[in-house]
């Protein structure tokens, strides 16, 4: 199964990978974090086909999917 | 491709970059640097060939000082200038430029011209967010018209620039216009434009959520709601923005174009050193 | 897919000889500042057309291809320094010859380039302003060239008086700005840009010629570099070069840093740039000097107006037995003050004439204050003085 | 430098007469050919064809500190209107070389001494009026000729005209040079 990486020092919560994903794996986190910002978290990543495309449209470099 | 950027500088890290939550920006930089990334991989480009040159505004910023490339933040609208000095100095750059709307049609826009014309061996990366981003918000020359923007309350009474028709008229021999929301389009786009030997010009569409007091995420369905691809015949383009590449052809670049002057200038005898 | 490698415009092959055969020539100023370029090693030039430097441009035009260097007629004057900025850290050095209203519009350039430490090399034909002025000779600029650009900024001017030396101030332009890694600006007015003399061109190997120190020969790696750090002088490494060079146009900390702002880190950018040029660079050699020994009054002079000014010490001594000195400042900026001061003790009257309502002697007053009596400016505006107008001032007032 | 060593040509005309190549070729002929110094200036308006145009040289021994005539020792006058500007500033028993088919009027006639050379007629005989210049550069060189070869003068002329009219110039500056040559005032004393 494909793993979530999130850089949290570069992460600043505009979740455009939450709703750019083809397979709905991922998914808003329910807390904020210390800046402020709603980082994305894993909602079913057995669905993750590892496309590439929330890495690719990230603004930021924050997000990575590996194994 | 965080092997490309400077996470960690000599004095600390210099990322996250400066632009706001969900910027266009970011995209176009993300996807610029797949198409750098391939083309090292498939192509005989060395890494130190690229340049990135960029002026003043937040798409200038981009690529500021955050990359493990060569760049220039030189100054407002001049980015085209002083890639065209680095061109001359050393024909074997390939030149990224990236701008905005502001920076390169309205202070810009003797460069830009004339950068077509010439035909200069550059990629232009424009991204067009209709407004002035860095300064909170001002009219743009792409701003269109009867749009409320700081500086013209009541709605902007001109007409906005079509960029790609500009840049074509100029001379540009690759002219293109995606959205960020056309990513893979765009890597394509950059690969192709950075490997035509003279003036690639790819506008992108881009959001600026802050401005335009919208989501992310909804700016970017707004953009592909409101682009139709050139050649889609299945809906009707009504009010939409044409996408695509409008225009790939090949035209002496400006540097070879040139070599043959220092050929002609040595046959001749200027009458000066007998 | 393009395999091709281009061939590279500078420093590749030897050019030597196609620049000016040594011995004596008849030239134009404007000529020979360029052929003063290209013995300098510069082979990128970029301008736009304007009177009275156009025949530079022309003559540029005519002669960089011919040493396998690139000319350019850019767009406009902004684009023209621009061009200068990217030529030179992609490795070559460069040039641009224009008036002062091109000049003008240079100067946010000029201060682009000096905070990013670019070596370029702006030679301003003066013609007299304010607005388009007329094409005539003028000293309007000298302050424009201090001051002209925004933010503090220092910068090296240097101020030719005639054709010979149109060809050696320009070599010494060019020197300078690739050893302090800076711009340099060479204030020439149009007499002596449309003047036609003799210009001797000594033999190549005569001629001393410095380049930027490169982090490649002092063993400096990519991943130690700093663009603006090593030194006083930083080495410099060209784009291209896998050094990843970025280049930043604000204030930055050694290794262009520019994130961590604050005005502590501001302040210590600006004044090691400004010790850089007022201190270091400031050093001898920028003031030509006669009839020191015995004078009791003094004539303080630059540019083309020094030649003049030369007629009329050396009358007013001859026929008059007036007991007055000459001293020609050869660099305007820098001001050197230190020198001045060095050796003048104590006259009596001390006359600056100069094309402009008296610009340089303000920096004059400053320096002289406390050792002479009263300094006197001798304005003309758009003309060249004559002898006759000096000596009818100089008398007036003695 | 001793000041009687200065000579100083003042030349003037309108643009297209060929003023601004007299001096440069003049002052290239005193400066590489002759072995003397010389500083040559030149001031027109902004039209090419047309305006008030003058060129000057200094030709000296010594070293040339101000570069512009004081006190021309020879004015050449190819128009009325550059007659009337500049000749107060020909020193008194200065020479006035002028072309009496464009300038009819000259004051303080006794002040000068004046020599009349067609320019304009004898280039006209030439082939083109384009020539006049050449035809006063050799009048100019009748007046100088104690001061320089005439070897010099066709040496600057090859450098500074077109290789295609360089036969018939060279004939043009030898028709100016010969014409009327009894007249010639005779040298500076």
């Amino acid at each position: 199964m494909n793993r979530l990486w999130i850089d949290e020092r570069y992460c600043k919560g505009c979740l455009i990978c939450v709703d750019i994903c083809p397979e709905k794996a991922l998914k808003a986190s329910e807390g904020i974090n210390a800046k402020g910002f709603i980082l994305p978290a894993e909602a079913d990543m057995t669905r993750c086909k590892a496309c590439g495309l929330c890495e690719l449209m990230c603004p930021d470099f924050a997000i990575a999917i590996g194994e | 491709m965080l092997k490309y950027l400077k996470a960690e500088g000599l004095m600390g890290s210099r990322l996250p970059t400066i632009l706001c939550p969900g910027c266009g920006g970011g995209q176009v930089l993300n996807y610029t640097l797949q198409a750098v990334d391939r083309l090292i991989a498939k192509d005989d480009i060395r890494k130190e060939d690229f340049l990135f040159i960029s002026g003043v505004g937040c798409s200038s910023r981009i690529t500021s000082h955050y990359l493990n490339f060569d760049s220039a933040w030189t100054i407002h609208g001049r980015a085209l200038a002083v890639a065209t000095g680095a061109l001359l100095a050393n024909p074997a750059f390939r030149v990224i430029v990236f701008t905005g709307d502001g920076d390169l049609a309205a202070i810009g826009g003797n460069h830009f011209i004339h950068a077509c014309r010439r035909n200069i061996n550059v990629t232009i990366l424009c991204m067009n967010n209709g407004l002035y981003g860095m300064t909170g918000g001002q009219l743009a020359p792409t701003t269109e018209k009867g749009v409320v923007t700081t500086t013209t309350p009541y709605g902007n009474p001109e007409k906005s620039f079509d960029l790609c028709k500009l840049s074509e008229t100029a001379g540009a021999p690759y002219v293109a216009r995606w959205t960020t929301a056309h990513p893979r389009q765009i890597v394509r786009s950059v690969m192709k434009g950075i490997r035509k030997k003279g003036t690639a010009f790819i506008e992108v569409l881009s959001q600026c959520p802050v401005h335009k007091k919208m989501s992310p995420v909804a700016m970017l369905k707004m953009l592909k709601e409101n682009t139709i691809p050139i050649g889609n015949q299945s809906q009707s383009g009504e009010g939409k923005i044409p996408v695509g590449e409008f225009l790939d052809i090949e035209m002496p670049e400006w540097n070879d174009s040139y070599e043959n002057i220092v050929k002609a200038a040595r046959k001749e005898d200027c009458g000066l050193h007998e | 897919m393009i395999k091709k490698k281009y061939p590279k415009a500078v420093n590749k092959v030897s050019w030597a000889s196609c620049l000016l055969k040594p011995g004596r020539h008849y030239l134009q100023g404007n000529e020979a500042c360029i052929e003063g370029a290209l013995v300098a090693g510069c082979r990128v030039y970029a301008g736009y057309p304007i009177t009275p430097a156009t025949e530079a441009m022309e003559a540029a035009s005519r002669r960089f291809p011919e040493v396998g260097g690139r000319f350019i007629q850019m767009e406009d004057e902004i684009g023209s320094a621009c061009v200068l900025i990217g030529a030179s850290w992609g490795g070559a050095k460069a040039l641009t010859v224009t008036s002062s209203p091109g000049f003008s519009l240079m100067q946010e350039a000029i201060s682009i380039a000096i905070i990013s430490e670019t070596p370029m090399v702006i030679i301003d034909i003066q013609r007299p302003g304010p607005g388009q002025g007329y094409i005539t000779a003028s000293q309007e600029d000298v302050m424009q060239a201090r001051w002209g650009h925004h933010g503090e900024g220092p910068i090296i001017a240097l101020a030719p008086s005639s054709v010979q030396e149109m060809f050696e101030v320009t070599i010494e332009a060019f020197n300078l700005s690739e050893r302090w890694r800076t711009p340099v600006l060479v204030m020439a007015e149009e007499t002596v840009a449309h003047m036609r003399e003799s210009v001797v061109i000594p033999p190549l190997e005569a001629i001393e010629i410095i380049n930027r120190k490169k982090p490649q020969d002092l063993g400096i790696s990519p991943e130690a570099y700093c663009p603006w750090g090593h030194a006083v002088v930083a080495p410099m490494a060209n784009w291209g070069e896998g050094y990843n060079v970025n280049f930043v146009g604000l204030v930055h900390l050694e290794d262009g840093n520019v994130t961590r702002y604050s005005p502590e880190m501001n302040r210590h950018c600006i004044e090691r740039l400004q010790k850089k040029i007022e201190v270091d660079a400031n050093s001898t050699g920028c003031l030509e000097t006669k009839f020191l020994e015995d004078c009791s009054h003094l004539m303080v002079c630059y540019g083309v107006v020094s030649r003049t000014a030369m007629e009329a010490v050396a009358e007013a001594r001859e026929s008059r037995g007036l007991k007055i000195g000459y001293i020609r400042l050869r660099r305007l900026w820098p001001f050197p003050e230190k020198q001045l001061r060095d050796i003048v003790c104590d006259v009596d009257t001390v006359f600056v004439p100069e094309m402009n309502l008296g610009m340089m002697k303000h920096p004059i007053t400053e320096a002289l204050r406390d050792r002479c009596r009263r300094i006197v400016s001798i304005p003309s505006i758009g003309v060249l003085h004559s002898p006759d107008y000096i000596l009818s001032e100089v008398y007036k007032d003695i | 430098m001793k000041k009687n060593d200065r000579l100083e040509i003042r030349i003037a005309g309108f643009g297209g007469q060929g003023v601004v190549t007299i001096g440069r070729i003049l002052g290239e002929a005193f400066s590489l050919y002759a072995g003397k110094n010389s500083v040559n200036t030149q001031s027109y308006g902004p039209e090419s064809r047309g305006g008030a145009c003058k060129s000057e040289v200094v030709v000296s021994d010594g070293e040339i500190h101000y570069p512009n005539v004081r006190k021309a020792d020879i004015l050449v006058a190819l128009s009325q209107v550059a007659l009337d500007t500049y000749l107060s500033g020909l020193k008194e028993g200065g020479i006035l070389l002028l072309d009496p088919g464009s300038v009819k009027d000259v004051k303080n006639q006794g002040k000068y001494r004046v020599y009349s050379v067609p320019c304009m007629e004898l280039a006209y005989e030439l082939g083109g009026v384009r020539y006049q210049n050449s035809v006063a550069l050799g009048a100019l060189y009748g007046l100088i000729s104690h001061m320089i070869e005439e070897s010099s003068l066709l040496k600057a002329i090859s450098d500074n005209v077109p290789r295609n009219t360089l036969e018939i110039n060279k004939e043009a500056f030898k028709r100016g040079m010969s014409y009327d040559k009894e007249k010639i005032p005779k040298g500076r004393e």
